[in-house]
């Protein structure tokens, strides 16, 4: 019997490396765990592939997941929660940033790092909130728009940019950036990570992996992580 | 009758014609530089599609234009000394030798490998690279592995030039060697009208 | 020096290297024969399908190859029908992946090496009883060497730096398709993964470094001056 | 056909790719013929040093080269202190990504042509009064254009396909830095988006496709048999 | 003295030593296939490092192993016509014959292009390209891109190799008449002995 295959977001890969060695601790066998883009590994079960779990960066993708009726009935659930913050380098004069507009000022002639608004999740929640708060329209052309939240982090820490917007759990773990802004939870679609079972899995293991993810022992361990659980 | 040979072929601005019907022994094409000796050596190995025309060697046709015949190269046993060398150059001089003779049925050779080495004086060339030779002893293997492919006839480009005196005389001993006892119809270009005399029972006239 | 599970990437990477540039080094050759060689009608369409995988970015090959080798895709149904297997998220999917990305650039070489390759020694080969065949396999083969060789190392590069399609089409399972670049990968999302990222990518350098010097080492033995007198 | 906003996409690729190549073509002949003809201590490592983009994944070279061009950067301070500019976000840095990415390929084919013009040539054009820079530029410079002719095809296809090196180092701004490859991987990244993904994929391809034509004919052109009696 | 030449090379196997003192007029270098004639005309050119020697033509100096002197071959002015012909294959026949010429100072020719055509006989091969080019009038272009390249001595492979016996005579009386008129020192290898009684105001026997 081989362990179940979890395909997981990548920016969920530490607090699941953490979860399967904490789940292997009891006794089971350790969950396979293929990390890479939503987008990549929605369309890889799409397309068929045996995979057992699926835990994406949101819910658009685990509903294009849904549609197609790949899901086990019942078997989705949320996972986490997360928070946007507003990033500077660590060694930045500026102050705390209280109103969207403040973001404007802050960057000078610089441009405002975050992931590609347009396609990649922690953009469109941050597209999102600007446009609620409306600073969008000023912003919508300073936008570098990065690959992914990771490498819009980067771009900060090395000083290409001087403020980006990234995910808290993100931002806790460089040492090289500071938060000097936080965006209010209700300027954005609540950002969660959903997990479901794979239909097509036949693995007995997998709900039980799913089980502990969601259960208290789990939870905790995404919080230490920095990630909002429910 | 040996070579029966008549041949058209255009290159460029220039219209190659030859007419050869012989019977055995050395057949010499004579002419001024250019004007498709050989191009006719080429057809007749065929590794250039004349126009029209016919080739036939000891009465088999290897080219016929009327009847699109056209034996592929290597099925016309062709030994065919090139105007350059042309030696394979990732091969040494010993695998150059070997490549036409492993190629030909044993019974089918009317030379050996020693014999070659000896005739041509190549012996201490056997382990070197062909780019390591002069022009001489470039020029003497190609013979050699012509040699011992076991053609049925031969094609001889200007087989002795870059050669000393003395080899040359030990060559074209062989040849008419060649003529006279394994009685191989040959076809040999020259420009040196002392080989022609000497070697030749026919001479053609190009151009 | 490498830790276990570094030893297993290597080890990965070097099976999915390893078979992908040698599985397909027979149909490169075929390939870069037929467009140095021949003239056919579709001749530019195939060389620019050949370097299709070059062009578009390769997450796009990656879920090409996805839809082509899924369970109810054309060549995943026949995988599947006839030798009962699947190559998703195993280690062959990620070689056909690196395959698929080193084909252009070993056709290139190869056919580069081909084209310089003096026809009159064909002709030679042929005149002393050599089939086109025979002649191709002694005389315009060992002459392409270089190319070959070069277009392995391009490859081989190239497959031990595959990333996009080969993550995309069988995503990042540890053990089967887990090879450098894809830790790599994983180590740059990982907060403070700097060092590994560099410590992995290390290796990969070091990898190819071996690759090179052993072509080096292979072409000062096989590669004989391409000139006669 | 196109849209306003995919011939901008079109016309910014064309850019960033003529130019990252054009630019590279120089050095990568230089490093080419350093590598096919002169033997100097730490050739193999320029080797490998040449081969890193295509060994080390995209997004690793992409990180790197932000390294070397960020405000604080080495190359990044030298430019704004002499220059006052700065390569971030601008089409420049796109077109340093694909110039790095393509260099490989490049150096590549060109040193594959350059180790097959026969030496004796360039004696020739010595004994003729050429030094030995005239001897290279009349001599081995044309005879090896075939490998700069596969080279600039490759790069270019390479440049017209990289996507990982040029978003992780200079994000994807409209106008600026978002060539086809990165508006696919944008339209990848998009429940739906297939549609899109395929139509600029294609727009690549028919690319790829004219530059191949191009190449072909011009080699068609240069290309003379490099065989001589 | 037009040539003081003392030379040693090791290759491979063999020790090539040539001794060349000659006043005006034609030294022909003669020997057997693969004595090392080739070898000495590209030292004499620079082409080939001896291992030691001096190299002295015309009294200057472009080589000499105990002053560590080696002048680089674009400034020793050989007119080198090689064994093999070596055109560039990427230059039609005219631009080949035209790149020596270019690069001489007009003042040191003492043949023109038209000149040269005309004694080569190769007018109707001006727009050609070398590959298509056969034996003969390969060697013949080849000669003249070394006239034309205004060289101040000649080194002469068996040039009249791959020449019919008009042509062979036509450019031997060239030759006799670069000897006697313009007074350039020529080293000239041949393995022809009526070429050699011709030609050679001197002969030097290798081997
Ligand atoms: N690159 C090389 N490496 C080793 N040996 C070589 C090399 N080139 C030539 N030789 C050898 O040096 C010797 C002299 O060669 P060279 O070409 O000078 O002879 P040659 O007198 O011109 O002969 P030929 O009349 O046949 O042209 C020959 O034995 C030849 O095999
Ligand atoms: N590939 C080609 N394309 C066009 N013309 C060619 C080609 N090859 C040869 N020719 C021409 O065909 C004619 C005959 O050439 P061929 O080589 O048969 O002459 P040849 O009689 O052998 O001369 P030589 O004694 O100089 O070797 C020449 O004018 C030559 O220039
Ligand atoms: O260009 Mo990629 O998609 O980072 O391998
Ligand atoms: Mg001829
Ligand atoms: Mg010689």
């Amino acid at each position: 019997q081989r362990p179940p295959l979890v395909l997981a977001a990548a920016s969920m890969q530490e607090a699941l490396e953490d979860a399967a060695g904490a789940y292997a601790a009891r006794g089971k066998a350790r969950p396979v765990l293929s990390f890479a883009a939503s987008s990549a590994l929605a369309r890889q079960i799409v397309a068929g592939a045996p995979a057992d779990l699926f835990v994406s960066a949101d819910e658009a993708w685990m509903d294009a997941v849904e549609a197609r009726r790949l899901l086990a009935p019942g078997s989705r659930a949320t996972l986490a929660g997360n928070r946007l913050v507003v990033i500077a380098p660590r060694a930045t004069r500026l102050g705390a940033l209280r109103r969207a507009r403040d973001i404007v000022a802050a960057l000078g002639d610089g441009r405002l790092a975050m992931a590609d608004p347009a396609s990649v999740p922690a953009g469109r929640y941050g597209r999102a909130a600007l446009q609620r708060l409306g600073a969008w329209p000023a912003l919508a052309d300073r936008i570098a728009a990065a690959e992914n939240v990771r490498a819009a982090l980067a771009l900060v820490e090395r000083g290409a940019a001087p403020l980006g917007i990234v995910y808290a759990t993100d931002a806790q773990a460089s040492r090289r950036v500071r938060v000097v802004g936080r965006f209010p939870p209700a300027s954005h679609p609540p950002i969660r990570y959903p997990v479901a079972r794979i239909a097509a899995s036949r693995n007995p293991e997998a709900e039980g992996f799913r089980c502990f993810l969601l259960s208290p022992a789990g939870r905790a361990i995404l919080r230490r992580h920095g990630f909002a659980v429910p | 009758m040996s070579f029966d040979i008549s041949l058209a072929k255009r290159r460029c601005d220039r219209l190659i014609a030859a007419h050869v019907t012989a019977g055995d022994g050395v057949t010499v094409l004579f002419g001024p530089s250019g004007i498709g000796k050989t191009s006719v050596l080429d057809m007749v190995a065929g590794l250039l599609a004349p126009d029209e025309g016919h080739v036939r060697v000891h009465g088999v046709t290897l080219f016929d234009s009327t009847t699109r015949t056209s034996v592929p190269p290597e099925r016309r046993r062709a030994g065919y000394v090139f105007q350059d060398a042309r030696l394979f150059p990732h091969r040494r001089v010993e695998a150059n030798l070997r490549y036409g003779e492993r190629l030909a049925a044993p019974a089918e050779r009317w030379i050996d490998f020693d014999a070659v080495v000896t005739l041509l004086d190549i012996g201490q060339l056997l382990r070197r690279w062909p780019a390591t030779l002069s022009g001489g002893e470039a020029r003497r293997v190609a013979i050699g592995r012509a040699l011992l492919a076991a053609p049925r006839f031969l094609l001889l480009d200007e087989p002795l030039s870059f050669l000393d005196a003395a080899r040359r005389d030990e060559i074209a001993r062989t040849i008419e060697d060649i003529r006279d006892r394994l009685r191989l119809p040959i076809l040999m270009v020259t420009h040196d009208a002392a080989e022609a005399e000497r070697l030749a029972t026919r001479i053609v006239r190009m151009g | 020096m490498l830790s276990g599970e570094e030893w297993a990437i290597v080890r990965l990477s070097l099976l999915v290297g390893g078979v992908a540039v040698a599985a397909v080094l027979p149909l490169a050759f075929a390939l870069a024969w037929l467009l140095a060689r021949r003239r056919f009608p579709g001749r530019v369409l195939l060389d620019a399908l050949i370097h299709l995988p070059l062009v578009v970015p390769p997450v796009v090959t990656g879920w090409l190859l996805l839809l082509a080798f899924a369970p109810d895709g054309p060549i995943g149904a026949m995988l599947d029908r006839w030798l009962g297997v699947s190559v998703l998220f195993r280690w062959t999917g990620a070689a056909i992946a690196a395959a698929v990305m080193a084909l252009p650039l070993m056709v290139r070489a190869i056919r580069l090496s081909i084209e310089g390759v003096d026809r009159r020694l064909v002709d030679a080969a042929r005149t002393l009883g050599a089939s086109r065949m025979r002649a191709f396999a002694t005389v315009t083969l060992p002459l392409a060497i270089p190319g070959v060789l070069a277009g392995t190392v391009l490859g081989f590069a190239r497959a031990l730096g595959e990333f996009g399609a080969t993550i995309t089409f069988v995503s990042n399972v540890p053990g089967e398709t887990r090879t450098l670049p894809i830790a790599i990968y994983s180590a740059l999302q990982t907060p403070g993964g700097e060092a590994a990222v560099l410590r992995l990518a290390a290796i990969s350098v070091a990898l190819s470094l071996v690759a090179l010097v052993v072509s080096e080492a292979l072409a000062r033995r096989m590669g004989r001056s391409a000139h006669v007198l």
